[in-house]
């Protein structure tokens, strides 16, 4: 047994089991659960992340069979990166959410929808952190089905927790979605089994999957996930949901849930298919530019806290597509030609896509997590009615500030890094068009945050009843807004890790 | 079209044939309960082409848990929507403490 | 064509005629039903097409493949079944009438322009 | 708010019609019969229906020959390495053995279904005969007398058989869910409520003995899951009876559990749209509803 063994067992079994001991249904097992979830996770990162930094990328052969017969735990920079961030928002969300859903001792009835929350919120969670891990370290497509799955449920019923009836209608909406978006990515493995005999991504990657049923299953996957992901033009299914759930749920979905699918279509399109075509990569970032403006208009056009930074997401997620086409900036000029693309991927746009969904997770948890503090306190959700929330939550304030600092793109933040990275890719390959939409988006950005801080900075109108908001809460929003503003300072490492592996690891 | 028409080939072509029919049928119909009686024939016939297919392992688990269990899942829920419509009273629902 | 092509043309055609149901279809209950349906077709492909070496046993990995793909499909639809209950009980439509995006929680706030 | 998201409306109707004496065809139609009217315009039926049928040729005409077509790989590997797996059911041997890591997840899929089916709404409500009715009913009570113990049996050895043959534990835990929904709703046996701690134990036992077992066995063999020489065939038989009653008592919650409409506590109905999304009242110390009230 050596490290990587280890830690791939401790970031995936660790919060499975910590969801089956949080399952007790007493204070004490949330607790226990909670903690030995986020310890396993935090420690399964770090170990990783040293071991895959120390010699390079590393695998775990489940059962001791390895491909094809049996399945591969798989650790390169990317899933590191994306464990560790998981395990960051992870930890500081399930401290938030021991004081969101208040006294845990009067949870035994479970009769009142509040009791039920907080005794099935932490389950739940585990479950589906066990399920993101385990998507990260998969290298077996069909393994990569089973913890969709895992994550599909458990992430429509986190919406659930809240009771109203525009919550419930979108979980079931999240969840119709969510479950056809499996069935077709599971199409999509059944035709790629069909035609080349393996499961495994490194095979498959091997076998280079060219043809019209390697086209075919690309397609399928591709739409199933962008339907998960809320891809431009599919994305319609996710504001009200993440604006309906309670406030850790919402902080987790926008965070961290959607990036899952996200990272399966990064494999998908890189890893495996060697960046199928140009033209595909341009149209996937032609999605992505719609979706950043799309999104920004809306998420201005609302008048409710949450949906604002809901549609944020809309637009955020958009900007990691238009790191598909900046990846082969040969391709650019081409005018979408297809045919395959360069082999020469671009270091910047990987290393600054990719920070971009770390800094976008850590940014917007924060924010999910400082609106749930405003929201708590006036238990009102409309912008108008969180007037002169700054004065009475100045820590809420500032993390809300700083984590729409760090999306909007201003230094010394993450979000600056990786834009920058981007900007400077689309520059040098000519590419006007991405300049243009990464600059429109991130003034978009800047106008409905600050459009969010005037409604919490105006004094005329305070509101008068106001609930008092746990300290924990104050504190663990602000501390993961802080992590986002200054990652920027500490990018190095993450480019380091990034590029271990690499945008193709198996090539 | 090389191969010989064989009676396992026509059997093969039936149950085919009838797969897509059924569910053809019952995505169409506008009744709930037809549609579950449909959806449970549906599972039963699947379970023969997995028989027909080398199978036995699915087979066994389609009948138990796509037909049988599903089809309860379904029927429950249907009983659900029924008593609150008011269609069925004759199993009334009870709340235990 | 062989019959083991009539069943995942059977699989093509079923996967497709659940996936319309799901989209156009407005009862929950028939889009629960679709979403169930679009599995068993790709289960029919998965059994079908692969390659196999004797041609009256199916290969053993898409038969493990099924088994865990219909226990998944139980519990993915029970819990669709389960929360297309308590939409009715909220909402009392079967149909996902309240449209999340077009209520704005504040009553007395300006309508957003459309 | 109106129409049928005012709590108000939704309340009333419901009584109506549990109080009264006919049935309400104009409230059944939309619940159990769907006219269709709620569906989007025809033209777009035929469009989106239009759509499919070209992707529902290129699949067929992928497809065609498929099996005949391609090298048998992995069915010939699966031969060759079969006797490693302590079973010689193929299908077992890849479900607890090559892929038992599969098989982990989809057992955890379950336990989060019921877990997501748990926090939908409070308790349970069985449909059901009146408590004790089932020893009046001789026919009933006959059949529960042959079919239960039958089933129970069955079960057992379907487990037992499926390391040499085709069965195993997922056959098996729908068997004995049959029987155990079978009990509850005659009334015999009082359905497993989700507070009860010994259903939440056995029905995480499938996915602990799984995790237990890996973990116990890495310092061993060097990878998770990875059976000890001579240890797979006992290891396999007892995660497969762990693995049918955890999955029998799953699938009778999700049976018993998903919620009933009208949710009884009519609190739930009453809950501020606009407010805390878990339905909280603004101070602290204010008291929630009262449930009873009219």
């Amino acid at each position: 047994m050596t490290g990587a063994e280890l830690w791939t067992t401790a970031a995936v079994f660790g919060p499975l089991l910590a969801a089956l001991v949080a399952l007790g249904g007493r204070p004490w097992t949330l607790k226990a659960g909670l903690a030995l979830g986020s310890g396993t996770a935090l420690a399964g990162s770090l170990g990783l992340w040293v071991e895959v930094t120390r010699q390079g990328p590393v695998r775990h052969l489940l059962g001791g069979w390895g491909a094809p017969l049996g399945i591969e735990l798989w650790a390169d920079g990317f899933s590191v990166a994306m464990l560790t961030v998981t395990a960051v928002v992870g930890a500081a969300v399930s401290l938030y959410s021991l004081s969101y859903f208040g006294d845990l001792s009067e949870l035994d009835a479970g009769a009142s929808p509040a009791g039920r929350a907080a005794r099935y919120f932490a389950p739940l969670w585990l479950l589906l952190w066990a399920a993101l891990n385990g998507i990260y370290l998969s290298a077996d497509l069909f393994n990569l089905y089973v913890s969709l799955e895992i994550l599909g449920l458990a992430a429509a019923a986190l919406v659930t927790l809240a009771v109203t009836p525009k919550a419930t209608v979108a979980g079931m909406r999240y969840l119709i979605v969510s479950l056809v978006g499996s069935m077709l990515f599971l199409l999509g493995v059944a035709l790629l089994y069909t035609e080349f005999g393996t499961l495994s991504l490194e095979e498959l990657a091997a076998a280079a999957p060219a043809g019209p049923m390697a086209a075919a299953s690309l397609a399928l996957m591709t739409v199933g996930m962008a339907a998960k992901t809320a891809l431009f033009p599919l994305h319609a299914w996710l504001p009200p949901a993440h604006a309906g759930a309670p406030a850790p749920a919402s902080a987790l979905l926008s965070a961290v849930v959607v990036k899952g699918s996200f990272f399966i279509l990064v494999r998908l399109w890189f890893a495996v298919y060697g960046g199928a075509s140009d033209g595909g990569l341009l149209l996937m970032g032609g999605l992505g530019a719609a979706a950043i403006l799309w999104g920004s208009v809306l998420a201005l056009r609302q008048r409710s806290l949450k949906r604002v930074i809901a549609y944020s997401t809309v637009a955020q997620l958009g900007y990691l597509f238009i790191m598909f086409p900046l990846l082969a900036p040969e391709g650019l000029g081409a005018g979408g030609a297809s045919g395959p693309a360069s082999p020469e991927w671009s270091d910047d746009a990987w290393t600054g896509g990719i920070l971009l969904a770390l800094s976008h997770a850590l940014a917007k948890a924060a924010m999910f997590m400082a609106a749930g503090n405003m929201t708590y306190a006036v238990a009102r959700d409309a912008l108008r009615d969180i007037s002169g929330v700054a004065h009475r939550l100045p820590m809420s304030f500032l993390a809300f500030g700083l984590g729409g600092l760090s999306l909007a793109g201003l230094p010394p933040s993450a979000g600056f890094v990786g834009k920058w990275l981007l900007l400077r890719e689309a520059i040098s390959a000519g590419g006007w068009f991405w300049v243009a939409i990464i600059t429109i988006g991130g003034l978009l950005t800047i106008a409905y945050v600050l459009m969010v801080l005037r409604h919490a900075l105006d004094l005329k109108a305070s509101s008068g009843d106001f609930r008092p908001v746990p300290k924990r809460m104050e504190w663990a929003a602000l501390l993961l807004a802080l992590a986002a503003a200054t990652l920027g300072v500490r990018a190095t490492e993450t480019f380091q890790i990034l590029l271990q592996g690499g945008v193709t690891p198996w090539s | 079209m090389t191969e010989p028409l064989t009676v396992g080939f026509v059997l093969d072509g039936l149950v085919a044939l009838l797969l897509v029919g059924l569910v053809f049928r019952l995505l169409r119909t506008r009744h709930l309960f037809e549609a579950i009686m449909l959806y449970v024939a549906y599972g039963l016939t699947l379970a023969l082409a997995w028989v027909r297919l080398g199978a036995p392992d699915i087979a066994l688990a389609e009948a138990a848990l796509g037909a049988g269990v599903t089809g309860a899942l379904f029927l429950n829920a249907w009983h659900r929507m029924a008593v609150r419509a008011g269609a069925d009273e004759r199993l009334p629902m009870e709340s235990d403490p | 064509m062989t019959p083991l092509d009539l069943y995942a043309w059977a699989g093509v055609a079923v996967f497709l005629l659940a996936l319309h149901a799901v989209v156009t279809r407005a009862h929950l209950i028939w889009k629960v039903l679709g979403i169930n349906l679009m599995g068993t077709g790709v289960f029919l492909i998965l059994l079908a097409a692969p390659a196999r070496r004797d041609p009256l046993v199916a290969d053993p990995l898409p038969q493990g493949m099924v088994l865990t793909g219909i226990v998944v499909a139980v519990a993915a639809t029970a819990l669709a079944l389960g929360m297309a209950l308590r939409v009715m009980s909220r909402t009392g439509s079967p149909f996902l009438t309240v449209d999340p995006e077009s209520a704005d929680p504040d009553p007395d706030a300006p309508e957003p322009p459309s | 708010m109106s129409g049928p998201t005012d709590p108000q409306a939704n309340n009333a109707t419901g009584a109506a019609s549990e109080t009264g004496t006919g049935v309400d065809h104009a409230h059944v139609r939309p619940l159990l019969e769907d006219d269709g009217s709620r569906d989007g315009p025809a033209i777009l039926t035929w469009m989106v229906g239009l759509l499919l049928v070209p992707a529902g040729v290129l699949l067929a005409l992928g497809l065609r020959g498929a099996a005949d077509s391609r090298d048998p790989r992995i069915p010939d590997l699966i031969a060759e390495h079969l006797p490693e797996t302590g079973v010689s059911n193929p299908v077992t041997g890849v479900l607890l053995n090559f892929r038992g890591y599969d098989t982990l997840l989809e057992v955890a899929v379950l336990v989060a279904a019921m877990v997501a089916v748990w926090s939908l709404d409070r308790g349970q409500r069985v449909f059901g005969l009146p408590a004790g009715r089932a020893r009046d009913e001789p026919v009933l009570a006959a059949v529960l007398r042959l079919a239960v113990p039958t089933a129970f049996l069955t079960a057992v050895y379907l487990t037992w058989l499926g390391s040499s043959e085709p069965a195993g534990a997922f056959q098996a835990g729908a068997l004995l869910a049959g029987a155990g929904v079978l009990l509850t709703v005659a009334r015999v046996m009082r359905p497993p409520t989700a507070a009860a701690l010994p259903v939440r134990i056995i029905a995480a036992g499938g996915v602990a003995g799984f995790v237990v077992v890996g973990i116990a066995v890495l310092p061993f063999t060097g990878a998770f899951l990875a059976y000890p020489e001579g240890w797979a065939y006992p290891l396999i038989l007892g995660l497969e009876a762990a693995l049918a009653v955890a999955v029998a008592v799953i699938l009778v919650e999700l049976f018993v559990d998903v919620p009933s409409i009208p949710a009884p506590d009519s609190t739930l109905d009453t809950v501020d749209p606009t407010g805390d999304p878990l339905g909280r009242a603004l101070a602290p110390d204010a008291t929630p509803p009262d449930p009873g009230a009219p």
